[in-house]
């Protein structure tokens, strides 16, 4: 199926979600990500694999963007949930998908972005006691070295 | 201090650490096992040893800056990443490359996939206790391509040899008959692997139904790669999602029937001959003309974002770029096919002996370097 | 130890002397060991200093010019007894705690029970029976006599005992079996 | 009053036997690192001497001058005793091997039961290695060390017993003569007698496959993880004089020992030792390791049931 085709199924099952402008992107309301989640794993979509987590700290907003492929539809769909600074709350994918469970891990390590529902949310590349959200934008540590030049 | 308890008899579980520094974690990683008597309880990995921030670093540097880094990530397989980065720039850039171009990053990539995939064989063996001779002799097959590389590039480990738009520089026609003499040598050695390795009768009884991954279990894990075909799922990017001319070319993927490490282990030791087929036909193909496109030295793309993913030699190594119009990438992530191999492993090591958990990682081929970041 | 013997007999020294000697301190050395198995808070400790006792038993029996009892005691003894024991120290709970303290009763009734074969023990050894008591002529026992009469006149009772033996190893079979839950 | 020459003597053979035991060790550490080296296609130790000969002794002036570190939570006296303990039942075994028709210490009439019970003891210093030094790769090197040696004494011995039915003496120097006209090795039920003795030997001393007590992948080293210097290198040299011991026995008990044409006795010993060595250096770096589970299953279920068949075979040929 092609990305437009997905994205059209989506859109007529859940009317709450919307298409990012210019790509085949989906944005879904943090409260019905589970729900959009749920959908697609089954027929007719069959997103078997979840493939990639990442956060984007865009300042205003923290996206959380999720990358799903199938194995056997040989196609893919890319889902992301917007978060405000002042509510990172979203519900962890990890019980339908095992691979989330260390993506989220990161996200929540990287950005903080707390993903309720999730069996073990510790930080997994900093160490445990690590203070602060590294890729946030507004992370600063003496030990930072300037952009060069250019 | 809990025992499992049996009907008269009990023994304590105790806890061992594996790792950080211990020789089959592969790197600097730490398994805090849980043991009743040999057999493993309960295994927490513990990573993040070797992180050095790859992903903020991006975002300080411009993309042409940010090449170099990738070597770093999955270091014996540093081309291959060049590869996956500088396409998903392009990707980025909408920036189409010359033919040539495109044949020579295959070759370049199936060699160090050879290259890759020896290591993996070499430690694996070394793993179940052969003690260093597969290891000697799968190194002595990776020095002539890592010698084919330093020739092309001056480097042995960090080659930093694909350019955004093309490559660093051609291939010359010595070089060429270095690599197809390379295919000569390295085909009978392939079978050796074979007849030393792979059905000696230890190596079976010890990684054959350890480990077992399930077909369901490796997708629903996003496991990729040679384990994710070990546990027989027909599925790899070079032929499923073709990418520079691979769609072109004529190759078989190996899939393995149960899932174990042995199944794992097997895909790798076919891919290689698959590998050689590849590089054989790309050699003969090759076509004339330019390697590089000029894209300029300050690289802007538009304020957009991609996804790119390519066939590594431990999985499908992903690029999720963000660009917003300037010389740095506004965000980068690096999805990194060891980081989700490894998440499976503590839920098939539940109730093996320490021995095995050794095979199990070795199968996996798992690099700290590329876990990390 | 017939060897030493004869050669203390070519040189003229009062072999009763050195054997004696030596005797007493292998047998002191024994004793103080057995003590400290006794005494050692440490159970591994204590295995470790079985092991030196039994040593020194088969040591005692050579004086007996029983050289094959002596290298069996130490085969079996220390080799393979006291292995066991320390196995089974390992597979035993608590380990890392590494000291017991005894309570006086259990102590009491130890001292009891040892006190009690002690006695047994001396009584026997010090009884006057009809058994022959001396050393037989042809000091060193042959093996090949040893093994015929294994197999002819002792034949019942061995193969009594290798029945037994059996039984336990079957036995070890089904509790190491045991369902773990 | 006794001979001063006696005392002399006694003296002598002691040193010659130390003196062996440590030449040999450095040698065959020498040897199993250029036979390694040129498996692996590469050259091993090449500077110091000529082809490195004199690598070892590099070496052991290098772990002469190493601190000894002892673990801070360690049983100090277990630890200390421990390698000490190790070394001397692989010196003691010397007493009874026949290097030549009157080159042996002393011809103890119990001479192969005598090898069998030292054998057992020597565990009892591994043993005490991976209690005493309180780290847990260490003691799980020791409890798998004493698992192995357990099981696979009884084909051990029960492959010893064989020879020396067929000899009809334990004496080391009866069984090689009772070989005169024809090796041990050329009857069947010898040869195989011969080849479980050399799986559980090798298993003895925890060579590979059966080396899982050291298992370098999987325990780090094992029982000797926290030795340096001095004690280590007992281990080691230790470790070396048990591989040319049992080298030595199967020698002895299955080669015809030191009968031979034209070349003096001894050297033909030595040869045949160093020979079996050699097919044990060849082993270790060649195969994988087995686990310890399947180590124990071969030794109950194979090498065990095989040894007591071939005892009965054994004895029914001898009444016969």
């Amino acid at each position: 199926m092609r990305p437009d085709e997905i994205a059209a199924i989506i859109k007529s099952k859940f009317p709450q979600v919307k298409e990012e402008a210019g790509t085949n992107y989906i944005i879904v309301p943090k409260e019905s990500i589970l729900e959009v989640a749920q959908y697609i794993k089954n027929p007719p979509l069959g997103m078997d694999n979840l493939h990639c987590i990442t956060g984007i700290d865009r300042k205003e907003k923290i996206e959380v963007v999720y990358t799903f492929y199938s194995i056997g539809e040989h196609h893919g769909v890319t889902l992301k949930v917007n978060l405000t600074p002042e509510d990172l709350n979203v519900a962890s994918l990890s019980e339908i998908w095992k691979s989330a469970n260390w993506l989220e891990r990161e996200v929540y390590d990287l950005f903080g972005v707390i993903f309720s529902g999730h069996p073990d949310l510790r930080r997994i590349l900093n160490p445990y006691d690590w203070q602060g959200y590294p890729l946030r934008k507004n992370y600063s540590n003496p030990d930072f070295i300037a952009k060069p030049r250019m | 201090m809990d025992a499992t308890q049996t009907k008269e008899m009990y023994t304590e579980e105790f806890l061992i650490n594996m790792g950080p520094q211990h020789p089959s974690t592969h790197g600097v990683l730490s398994l805090e096992l849980k043991l009743d008597g040999e057999t493993i309880r309960n295994c927490t990995p513990h990573i993040g040893y070797l992180h050095r921030s790859m992903e903020k670093i991006a975002e300080n540097r411009t993309f042409t800056q940010f090449i170099p880094f990738t070597d770093r990530l999955d270091y014996v397989a540093s081309m291959n990443n060049n590869l996956g980065y500088v396409m998903a720039v392009e990707k980025l850039l909408n920036l189409e490359i010359s033919e040539r171009a495109k044949y020579i990053r295959v070759i370049i990539a199936e060699l160090n996939r050879i290259a890759s995939h020896l290591i993996a064989t070499g430690t694996f063996a070394q793993d179940l206790g052969a003690f260093a001779t597969p290891l000697f002799y799968c190194f002595r097959e990776r020095e002539k391509i890592v010698e084919i590389f330093d020739q092309i590039c001056g480097n042995r480990l960090t080659y930093n040899y694909m350019r955004i738009g093309g490559v660093l520089a051609d291939l010359s026609g010595e070089i060429i008959e270095k690599i197809k003499e390379f295919i000569e040598y390295m085909r009978p050695k392939v079978d050796d692997y074979d007849e030393l390795i792979t059905y000696n009768v230890i190596f079976l009884a010890r990684s054959k139904h350890i480990g077992v991954l399930s077909k369901e279990m490796a997708i629903n894990y996003s496991v990729t790669g040679p384990n994710l075909r070990g546990s027989g799922v027909k599925w790899d990017l070079r032929k499923d999602e073709p990418y520079l001319v691979y769609d072109k070319l004529e190759f078989d993927i190996p899939v393995g029937e149960n899932g174990d490490a042995w199944d794992r282990y097997k895909v790798r030791i076919e891919e290689m001959r698959q590998s050689l087929r590849i590089i054989e036909q790309a050699i003969e193909s090759l076509p004339q003309g330019e390697v590089t496109v000029r894209v300029g030295r300050i690289l802007k793309p538009s304020a957009s974002e991609t996804y790119f993913r390519t066939e590594n030699p431990r999985g499908e190594l992903g690029f999720y770029i963000v660009g917003d119009g300037s010389v740095y990438p506004y965000r980068l992530k690096i999805r990194s096919p060891s980081f989700s191999n490894l998440a499976v492993l503590p839920e098939l090591v539940k109730g093996i002996k320490v021995a095995d958990i050794v095979c199990v990682l070795g199968s996996f081929d798992v690099l700290m370097g590329e876990i990390d970041r | 130890m017939s060897g030493l013997i004869q050669l203390l007999n070519s040189h003229g020294i009062p072999q009763d002397f050195v054997i004696k000697a030596a005797f007493y301190f292998i047998a002191a050395l024994t004793l103080l060991f057995a003590l400290f198995v006794v005494l050692s808070r440490h159970i591994f400790r204590a295995a470790v200093y079985l092991a030196v006792v039994l040593t020194g038993i088969a040591a005692v029996y050579l004086f007996l010019d029983a050289e094959f009892l002596a290298v069996v005691q130490v085969l079996i003894y220390v080799g393979a007894i006291v292995v066991l024991f320390i196995f089974t120290v390992m597979l035993t709970a608590d380990i890392d705690s590494g000291t017991f303290v005894g309570t006086l009763r259990r102590m009491s009734v130890a001292a009891v029970a040892s006190l009690a074969i002690f006695f047994i023990l001396f009584k026997v050894i010090n009884m006057v029976t009809a058994w022959k008591t001396a050393v037989p002529a042809g000091a060193s026992i042959s093996l090949s006599q040893l093994g015929k009469s294994l197999m002819t006149g002792y034949a019942l009772p061995f193969e009594v005992i290798s029945l037994i033996s059996l039984a336990a190893l079957v036995g070890a079979l089904v509790i190491g079996k045991a369902e773990k839950r | 009053m006794l001979s001063i020459l006696t005392i002399i003597w006694a003296l002598i053979v002691g040193i010659i036997v130390l003196g062996f035991i440590a030449a040999s060790a450095m040698f065959l550490i020498w040897w199993e690192r250029k036979v390694s080296a040129h498996i692996q296609s590469r050259y091993g130790p090449m500077r110091v001497g000529w082809h490195g000969v004199l690598q070892s002794v590099a070496d052991a002036v290098k772990l002469l001058l190493k601190e000894n570190i002892i673990p801070a939570e360690a049983d100090k006296l277990v630890w200390w005793l421990a390698p000490f303990i190790a070394i001397v039942p692989p010196v003691m075994a010397f007493v009874v091997l026949p290097f030549g028709k009157n080159l042996i210490v002393k011809d103890l009439n119990v001479g192969v039961l005598y090898l069998m019970a030292l054998s057992s003891v020597s565990v009892i210093g591994i043993f005490m290695a991976g209690w005493g030094s309180n780290n847990k790769y260490s003691l799980i090197g020791g409890m798998r060390s004493a698992a192995q040696i357990i099981s696979y004494e009884l084909p051990l011995i029960i492959s010893m017993i064989i020879v020396a039915m067929q000899a009809g003496s334990l004496s080391m120097q009866k069984i090689v003569l009772a070989q005169a006209g024809c090796w041990n090795i050329l009857h069947p039920n010898m040869a195989m007698a011969f080849i479980v003795y050399i799986i559980a030997a090798t298993a003895e001393i925890n060579r590979v496959p059966f080396d899982i007590p050291e298992a370098e992948s999987e325990l780090v080293a094992g029982f000797h993880t926290e030795y340096s210097g001095m004690k280590f290198a007992m281990f080691f040299i230790g470790e070396y004089t048990n591989l040319f011991i049992i080298s030595a026995i199967a020698a002895t008990l299955f080669f015809g020992g030191w009968q031979g044409p034209i070349l003096p006795g001894v050297v033909w010993f030595l040869i045949k030792s160093y020979g079996i060595v050699f097919v044990l250096m060849w082993v270790r770096w060649t195969f994988p390791r087995l686990r310890v589970d399947q180590l124990m299953g071969f030794a109950w279920k194979i090498l065990t049931p095989i040894s007591f068949v071939n005892l009965a075979i054994t004895g029914w040929l001898l009444l016969k």
